[in-house]
């Protein structure tokens, strides 16, 4: 992945975020990044305070259950470490902009933009006259958007990339559709007659990927939904100790920087990471795909 | 009489907007539990939804912090994508949203992305989320803020969710098919639009406090509407529901 | 429903159409309707030679396969038993018709019809430039469709609606959000538990259903997945029998306006459908929604 | 030598079309079988795409009537709905659809809908499917059709799906974003757009067939390409292939 890449760490909203490859994007000092996403939790907030991001593109930028994100703020009201540039949309716009990247339409003229200044802010959204009513009738135009990699965690896949997702999806789909490339972080690695059983349950098939890797609980401290809960406390932590500059510095020392993969992440959380597995079963009905 | 909350209070005027049947844009905090007070008590035919993909009919069981979690999804009425649950907006398949916001105006246009202007602003608040497509398509809009002269302002510096824009029937002439803000929910009142002009005007004052310090605590010239009342307090019914809810006592403080 | 309505009898193409819905709808003698699909196999060419629609708006209409559909031509090409217009689509605009109209859309650019001449034959397509690039850049505009109903056949649902649909789905979900109604006819009624089970195979929730209806085999001859075979020869049958007007009406009456309703279509197939049943078991592996 | 049809030819020189690793509309009937064949000899990485919404690996294991048949789903990479994978074919996802029609012109024009004037024809055949989308979008389109005097026509009486328009660069000025059709499989010939005008030319004629023969069944002045020759006719392997996958002997009479 280049330096200057429009990536997409999650689209789900604030579940199956994929931190592991926010960790290594960090890592490999990435840089001029776009981050395209509605919401990724504190995964931007991270990337915007490494530096990394030129600019960000999305609906929302913080800490879902702790408010602000300090990295976020000091960028856009300081420009510390750097002047970073944001591109506001909605969720539905930029689900639309996704949608149209995905399925090849230049553009969506949509309805639920209107009368917000996010038309102002953001030049990329055209006001327009509906064609077909001969009264005015406003529409503001959102033009596709095509992310260069997207990454996605999903609770399993083969080793060819066909993956099964479960639990709302937010955006998955259509932001990996639109994305140049996709890469995936499978939970669990199974044989392909898993996958296969259930063609229905694939939101991506493995011929649109170009890697999956095997990393479990790479979305900690988000949740994957019948893998690993929330770790509410992490992201509280997270909160409190990047207040200041030098709290993230320390703080992303201590859990990225420090650390050569996600192995080492998973190790140093230990115990804590083990009572976050979900243990119990609560397992769907099952459908039959027999043809005799 | 029973003992209460502000924030209770607050909860429970919410859960009195929602009325049975309806499909109601739940969001997190406040907003969730108010939904489940309704449910339990008038309207145990709602319909929650959450834009990051999830519709339920009973509540979650366990506290969430998002409403991505685990027990958020858990027993699901639909867990499916963003534009299919958004997508509802339109066509008058949902009848109310609930969103917050760090101002609002005398047109009850909501600011959540810049104080200041927007190219260089003082703060840069979180941004819209899917608020700005609740509050264009939803039949009505049920806001819910903390009532400080800071906050309820003259002009909002950008419009994020918009209400009645410039006021009258500025709405309508921008193309917004939803409805509108219909009622503001704060700790100290409830304001409601009133009148041609779309102003919000002070509905009720929450028991305990006044319409002076109401009228004070509120940045424009506050009007009342003609029937201008005692915001009715909590019934045992409802703060029964809301305990049973609120199991760990969360919102009573 | 109402003489006049436009209706959706099946939008996943060549599964799940909801025959008994077709049947009940000539039995009941519903007049002027306009048929919405990309291709409902057989079932609009029976609507049609019963005299019951005024137009057809979708991409194909025949008897897939057996070719043509004898009363669509018959309709066309002399109007018999009376003229139809026909609102020509491709199977994607079609598509994001449904999109626009499920999702809020007033219109969908799209540039996969341009050429063809069906943007001549169907007015309500109207050719634009897109307004995001300097050069010349053509793209065609189709408003949203919303019809008044949408009939789906669903493997299984509990009584308030609430189904799983597995398989291919076509356009089952654009077209029936896009509708003003929904009525799903369910081949089993399960309990409430069992759909709660495993959110993520919803595709159209209760509550956005009007109307439940147990009809084991609703989709003969068009397969249901995992639950019924298609039935070749009944296709077939069809195609031979209705080559001229007094076999339809004699088809017609044999296999609809005789039978009471579909409890007596069943038993007059007797083993026949019974053949048709898929026996075997190809289970999907599990997914879990514990969460803890 | 080794007998076959010319059915079996077609289907083998349609799976010579199809290169390893690329994705496919593949449809229904013959150029199904063509994808089973290219599967098992020259392009084990194949993806068969299905406008209903599903995308396989292996062809189904069991004869199909239609493309939602059970056996089409059963082991499937992907069962999907149309959007999902018609939506494929913008940004250069799909290499190549097969179309087949009852009239072409010589610019490749297809015809699946009208014959005669379309507000009056004579004939109404059953319409366009996902034949116009695949056209517009796919890298290349690989066509067959019966060669036949009526049905390889001058001009075509209502584009369904575009070839090369009027020729030349009209394609690319009408805003299509696929490249066109690359190749004509008839029951005699192959034929392949030749030359600055995009024309469709004589490619090679199948053993067994005149030049003369073609050019008599043509309606428009067919010219040939500078590199005419025969159509390779199927080797042990193809027809090996063939035979495995067309069990019954559909396609051998």
């Amino acid at each position: 992945m280049p330096d200057g890449a429009s990536i997409v760490l999650g689209a789900a909203l604030e579940n199956a975020i994929p931190f592991a490859a926010t960790h290594e994007l960090i890592r490999q000092g990435k840089c001029d990044l776009n981050v395209v996403a509605p919401i990724s939790d504190i995964s931007t907030d991270m990337m915007i305070g490494t530096g990394c991001v030129a600019e960000v593109t999305g609906a929302w930028v913080g800490n879902v259950s702790g408010g602000m994100g300090h990295n976020f703020r000091r960028a856009t009201e300081h420009g510390e470490p750097h002047p970073i540039k944001v591109h506001d949309y909605s969720n539905f716009t930029i689900g639309m902009a996704f949608f149209a990247g995905a399925y090849g339409l230049p553009y969506v003229p949509v309805k639920s933009i209107l009368g917000s200044d996010i038309i102002k802010s953001n030049p990329q959204i055209k006001l327009a006259e509906n064609p077909f009513v001969d009264e005015p009738d406003p529409v503001a135009l959102v033009p596709a958007l095509k992310p260069d990699v997207a990454f996605l965690v999903v609770q399993r896949a083969d080793r060819a990339g066909n993956s099964h997702i479960w639990g709302s999806t937010g955006l998955t789909q259509e932001a990996s559709i639109a994305s140049e490339k996709i890469i995936v972080l499978a939970d669990e690695i199974v044989e392909p007659e898993v996958i296969a059983s259930d063609p229905s349950r694939v939101l991506i098939p493995g011929f649109g990927v170009n890697a999956v890797c095997h990393i479990p609980a790479a979305s900690h401290p988000s949740p994957l939904i019948g893998r690993w809960k929330r770790d509410n406390a992490f992201f509280h932590h997270y909160h409190q100790e990047t207040r200041e500059p030098d709290g993230f510095k320390r703080w992303v020392g201590e859990w990225v920087r420090d650390l050569p993969d996600h192995d080492a992440y998973r190790t140093k959380l230990g115990g804590e990471l083990e009572e976050l597995r979900v243990e119990g079963e609560a397992f769907s009905a099952p459908a039959n795909y027999a043809t005799d | 009489m029973h003992e209460y909350s502000t924030q209770e209070l607050m909860i429970i005027a919410a859960a009195r907007q929602i009325n049975d049947g309806e499909r109601i844009f739940v969001g997190m905090r406040l907003p969730i539990t108010a939904y489940g007070v309704a449910r339990l008590t008038h309207a145990p035919n709602a319909v929650g939804l959450f834009e990051s993909g999830v519709a339920r009919y009973e509540p979650a069981e366990d506290m969430l912090y998002t409403m991505c979690d685990g027990p958020n999804q858990l027993g699901a009425a639909w867990t499916t994508g963003l534009i299919q649950i958004m997508g509802l907006l339109s066509g008058g398949r949902v009848h109310a949203g609930f969103i917050g916001g760090a101002e609002i105006d005398r047109f009850a246009n909501i600011n959540t992305s810049y104080i200041g202007d927007f190219e260089n602003p003082t703060t840069k608040l979180p941004g819209s989320g899917g608020a700005p497509d609740i509050a264009a398509m939803a039949e009505r809009l049920i806001v819910i803020i903390n009532h400080q002269k800071h906050r309820l302002v003259e002009k909002v510096d950008f419009i994020t969710s918009p209400g009645y824009l410039t006021g009258g029937d500025a709405r309508k002439k921008a193309g917004l098919p939803g409805g509108g803000p219909s009622v503001v929910i704060t700790d100290r009142a409830i304001l409601r639009p009133h009148g041609p002009e779309n102003e919000l005007h002070l509905a009720s004052v929450h028991p305990g406090h006044t319409v002076e310090e109401v009228i004070e605590n509120t940045s424009w010239e506050l009007k009342s509407t003609p029937d201008l009342g005692e915001t009715p307090a909590p019934t045992k019914d409802e703060l029964d529901a809301l305990h049973r809810i609120d199991k760990e006592g969360f919102w009573r403080s």
